[in-house]
């Protein structure tokens, strides 16, 4: 009987993985409904074809390559974590930040570009042609800014992992700051096909 | 044997202990104390407003005037308080730090310093959430539900000068209740990790406490469900803030899909506060009954079905919002399902009643009063979860005295069993009895007498949130103005007796009778340490052995089996 | 005293029926948990009895009843959905022909009508709108009354107690319902969502008349309004 | 007698069970992009549209399995993957008679 109740049934994942993953679901969920409303719109208006011609397929692809290398750098750095690989890792995870880097210098300038093809937020210009379609800037902004914000917020956590990680302290740390790191990816390929290439 | 961890390292300093702890027991009280201030703001609102309505244009004592704009206001924040700022924080935050660690047989939290960052950011939302009350114009006052367009746009009930700047209070609102679900989130993630992770050696997963459970499942349905709000919130207050065009059917938006987004938490969140509620319940029903729970785990699968069609049957709060009227029949049939397994669990707490030996001991009291009060707010449910007689029936009193019927029954017995029941083990001091079952019966009768009569005032049509029914004489007549009154006078009772709670509270703490290690006779592992339990709760660890429910075991000596008890049972 | 104000329309007595239909199922269900709630309380207290019975609930057998009231529960949830579908779908599902067509428009703070002008449609330029606080709408007795529910700036929900009709009017859509008179008077219109400041306000009134009387109405409406018909075309 | 509690030390004795070559699924990923980016030029749009999220599926599948481990994990965490799913799900079927198959009109 007592040996019996001593046993541990669930195999358990470390509690710091499984917070974030815990995270990650919470994460995903409040983008998820984003996408969700996204679609209800976009397939309650055939009309919003015509301003996703103006999302440029470009960035949207140079991005989503940047962002899927930055995710095989981030787990070849977690990979380089567990052989104990100090300095393998350390390069790793710079390129990865790099990567996050380069992925909202090339946002700002799609931003910049639509911005100043009269797209903002709200779009006054278009409003008053297009009132419709105005909302498919805001859904863009709303989903792409807070993607953005992510990625700078899995850019920050990764450096914060790094600083302490490249002196061989908590090294573990690699693997949550890559968990993150790749749900920033997942989102991005999903709002990819949506925003640029679904048209 | 080795000591396993120190309880020598307390954080002695007032500021450490008190206030900046990452003790999950301060951290707790902290919450309940929170919530008790918050309870006291919402209490006061719902007693202006609810003597505005008996006594429509007289001068509130202690108030004054109420004009419309500020009886919308108050209704509004007297909804989002009592739920998200009082609710939450005593069920869900409040119970789960106090009762997760020690129940589980563990030191603290799986992550303290998140948690004591939660605890933080909670105090700013509520915070946030009061000061709104200062800020020109006045607070929030279009509906707990936040409906857009009317919190969206300009057509608000204040003055437009003080519409779009992100200190008004719609941006505030919106912020404040953000702020609370962040923390819950943070909570969220600390209890569902604590309990799959710290669980003490030999702890399966059906030897846990049903409160544990029943926080985890509470809490995994809270964090599922409330993304969808968080985005429409995000959505809410980018079109309130910027003038974006998500709800503005003029741009193609639509304000529907607002109340889905809200519901899908929305309904959820009953039972992310009732969980708990029934928790507590499950916990102190058995110890006063002397008697296993009846069909413990049949209790917990129950609870996952329901917590699963919890997040499909979001829509009956939108039968008549003019949504597609096939779905309501099918969003009708599961709300009604739902009713079966909580009718489950429900007959299975009365069920452990019987062939017990019941001691009728304040928390047991409490308990019992929770049951009976839910079973109406259950039943009444029914009602409303028909579609058709829902046509009648939504946005009127009716609706307001079921819900009352549900959540306060859920809310304050459930918090008041809780206090009652575990107040020895986390002050070391008895609560006064006499002063207890004061407090009961000023509590019960006067809540009956409030919302029972409500349910006519609903059936007779008179609908909610209006300030002043003067203008509708037609069905405004007598006896429904003097139901008013009553229900007013039970209000006012019902909030004055609270007063006996707290002097017990304050007098219990300074003058009460000592309480021992275990001083209801109970299995749970928090009865087996300290009272009050010290810094880092157990020394050793224990070991568990045993269900948490094995009173008057056939071949144990004592009525009880402490969990951690090495002794082997016989099972017949 | 009646428990609900007094009905004039012609499904409305379907409603109340469900009300006593679900009533008894209801006050069946309570008595039963009441008794199984406080039967042990004043049998099995630890004055009479001192040592409980122990049993867990895990096996079928003690389960037994519980899944015998959870079945009473179903059978008796799927009854009543199956009785008030009907009316659900007489509501909310049905289209009638209209013998009269009205539109109704929500807006902060009242309830704006819109009568089909000479030409007997609605919106067209001759329509006659009467927008003010406190207004009448003027519907005759036994005629099937087609109504299409606007809102124009936030949401409203239009709600005649006596007639058993609420709707959401919602910014956006236009969403029409209909109803069948059968006594004339005069009754509340209110707003059931909170729709703003002056929400309690928002009362406006349905008189229900004879077909002459109702003809007269239209008549003088039309006469006074007739110099003022300057509505742009709403349809588009 | 040993300490009783069982102390998670994060990844001290954690294996993998031999790691997925992420060189290759790199390259499978890209070259799921190279499709999606491909078709959305050729083809018909509701075939496009069709082949990119499936390639977007396919690629999430991917990254969630290899480069997130999740394969490796116990069925947990598989069960928290599938609630986002169900909830969006829920979420989705819930909303859409409302929201897509409405018509938009506006007072007059």
């Amino acid at each position: 009987m007592a040996e019996q109740t001593l046993s541990v049934s669930l195999k358990q994942v470390p509690q710091g993985r499984l917070g974030v993953w815990l995270l990650i679901v919470g994460e995903l969920i409040i983008f998820g409904s984003l996408v969700v409303c996204y679609l209800l719109y976009r397939l309650r208006f055939p009309s919003w074809v015509e301003q996703t011609q103006h999302t440029s397929t470009f960035y949207g692809g140079l991005n989503t390559f940047v962002l899927l290398t930055s995710s095989y750098t981030i787990v070849k750095a977690n990979d380089a974590a567990l052989k104990k690989d100090l300095a393998k890792m350390s390069r790793y995870m710079l390129t990865t930040i790099f990567c996050g880097l380069i992925f909202l210098a090339v946002k700002s300038t799609e931003y910049a570009h639509e911005i100043g093809a009269g797209f903002t937020l709200t779009s006054p210009g278009l409003q008053a042609t297009n009132p419709v379609g105005a909302t498919f800037w805001s859904f863009y902004y709303i989903m792409t800014g807070l993607h953005a914000t992510h990625v700078l917020a899995g850019m920050v956590t990764l450096f914060v992992v790094w600083l302490d990680a490249r002196k061989g302290r908590n090294i573990h740390r690699v693997e949550l700051g890559g968990l993150y790191w790749h749900m920033v990816d997942l989102i991005w390929i999903f709002l990819f096909p949506l925003l640029y290439i679904a048209k | 044997m080795e000591t396993p961890h120190s309880t020598t390292h307390a954080p002695q300093g007032f500021w450490t202990k008190y206030l900046f702890s990452t003790d999950h027991k301060t951290i707790g009280i902290q919450y309940m104390i929170t919530g008790l201030f918050m309870a006291a703001v919402g209490g006061f609102l719902a007693y202006v407003f609810r003597y505005n309505l008996a006594f429509p244009g007289e001068s509130i004592p202690l108030f004054g005037q109420l004009d419309a704009m500020h009886y919308n206001a108050f209704v509004t924040n007297h909804g989002m308080i009592m739920v998200l700022f009082v609710g939450m924080p005593f069920l869900v935050s409040g119970l789960g730090n106090l009762l997760i660690p020690l129940m589980i047989g563990t030191d603290d939290m799986a992550f303290p310093t998140l948690n004591m960052m939660s605890f933080w950011i909670f105090l700013v939302s509520c915070l946030v959430m009061v000061a709104a009350f200062f800020v020109p114009g006045g607070a929030f006052g279009g509906g707990w539900t936040l409906y857009p367009p009317l919190s969206a746009s300009g057509y608000v009930n204040r003055n437009p000068a003080f519409w779009s700047t992100f200190f008004s209070a719609t941006p505030m609102f919106i912020l404040g209740v953000a702020l609370e679900f962040v923390s819950m989130l943070m909570g969220g993630i600390n209890f569902l990790v604590t309990t799959i992770n710290k669980r003490a050696e030999g702890m399966t997963p059906f030897k846990i406490p049903l409160i544990v459970w029943f926080l985890n499942i509470a809490t995994l349905d809270f964090m599922v469900s409330v993304g969808p709000l968080v985005a429409g919130a995000v959505m809410l207050l980018l079109d309130n803030v910027v003038g974006t065009g998500f709800y503005d059917p003029a741009r193609g938006g639509d304000p529907v899909l607002f109340q889905h987004l809200f519901w899908f938490f929305g309904h959820p969140e009953v039972y992310v506060l009732l969980l708990p509620a029934l928790g507590v319940m499950g916990e102190i029903i058995p110890v006063f009954s002397r008697k296993p729970l009846f069909a413990y785990r049949t209790i917990i699968y129950l609870s996952l079905i329901a917590a699963v069609l919890s997040v499909v049957v979001w829509a009956h709060h939108q039968f008549i919002a003019g949504i597609d009227p096939r779905m309501a029949t099918f969003f009708s049939i599961g709300t009604i399902i739902i009713s079966i397994p909580f009718a489950g669990v429900f007959l299975s707490f009365m069920a452990t009643l019987w062939g017990g030996s019941i001691r009728f001991t304040m928390p047991m009291i409490w308990a019992l009063g929770f049951i009976g009060l839910f079973l109406i707010g259950g039943l009444t449910g029914l009602y409303l979860g028909s579609s058709t007689f829902d046509i009648y029936a939504h946005d009127t009193y009716f609706v307001v005295a079921h819900f009352h019927y549900t959540m306060f029954p859920v809310v304050f017995f459930g918090f008041f069993s809780a206090v009652y029941f575990w107040f020895p083990k986390f002050t070391g001091k008895h609560l006064n009895h006499t002063l207890g079952m004061i407090h009961f019966w000023l509590t019960f009768i006067p809540f009956n007498v409030t919302f029972f009569v409500l349910f006519f005032n609903g059936l007779a049509g008179q609908h909610r949130r209006v300030n002043e029914y003067s203008s509708f004489s037609n069905i405004m007549k007598e006896p429904y103005i003097t139901f008013e009154k009553i229900s007013t006078i039970g209000a006012i009772v019902l909030m004055v007796s609270q007063f006996i709670f707290l002097y017990n509270l304050f007098i219990s703490l300074r003058k009460g009778r000592k309480a021992e290690k275990n001083p209801w006779d109970s299995n749970t592992l928090e009865w087996q340490a300290d009272s009050p339990p010290v810094h880092g709760n157990f020394n050793p660890y224990p070991v568990v052995y045993h269900g948490p429910y094995e009173y008057s075991h056939p071949s144990s000596e004592q009525d009880f089996v402490p969990q951690d008890n090495p002794i082997v049972l016989k099972t017949n | 005293m009646t428990i609900f104000p007094e009905n004039i329309s012609t499904y409305g007595q379907e409603i109340d029926r469900l009300f006593y239909t679900i009533s008894a199922l209801v006050a069946v269900a309570f008595v039963i948990s009441l008794f199984v709630l406080l039967y042990p309380l004043f049998n099995n207290s630890a004055k009479r009895v001192k040592k409980a019975t122990y049993f867990t609930g895990a096996k079928r057998k003690h389960f037994r009843w519980i899944t015998f009231a959870l079945v009473a529960l179903a059978l008796s949830d799927f009854y009543f959905l199956y009785a008030e579908h009907g009316a659900w779908v007489t509501i909310e599902q049905t289209q009638v022909k209209p013998d009269f067509h009205v539109s109704i428009t929500g807006r902060q703070w009242n309830w704006a009508f819109t009568y089909p002008g000479l030409d007997g449609k609605l919106y067209t330029p001759d329509d006659i709108v009467i927008n003010e606080m406190n207004s009448e709408l003027h519907v005759p007795i036994n005629k099937n009354i087609v109504v299409d529910l606007w809102a124009k700036d936030v949401l409203h929900s239009f709600f005649v107690p006596n007639i058993r009709l609420k709707q959401d009017c919602v910014p956006g859509r236009m969403i029409q319902r209909w109803f069948k008179l059968t006594k004339t008077g005069t009754y509340d219109i209110a707003c059931a969502e909170l729709c703003g400041l002056l929400h309690g306000k928002m009362r406006n009134f349905l008189v229900v008349e004879s077909q002459e009387k109702f003809n007269g109405y239209i008549d003088s409406l039309y006469k006074k309004n007739a110099p003022a018909l300057t509505m742009t075309n709403p349809s588009n | 007698m040993e300490n009783p509690i069982t102390v998670v030390v994060p990844d001290k004795d954690h294996d993998y069970h031999g790691h997925p070559n992420y060189t290759k699924i790199y390259f499978w990923l890209l070259g799921l992009f190279a499709i999606s980016l491909v078709v959305s030029l050729l083809f018909s749009p509701v075939l496009a549209v069709s082949i990119i999220f499936l390639t977007a599926v396919i690629k999430t599948a991917l990254v969630i399995n290899n480069f997130m481990h999740a394969k490796y994990e116990p069925f947990m965490v598989v069960v928290f993957i599938m609630l986002v799913v169900f909830i969006l799900g829920a979420l989705l079927f819930g909303m859409m008679p409302d929201i897509t198959y409405s018509r938009l009109q506006l007072a007059p």
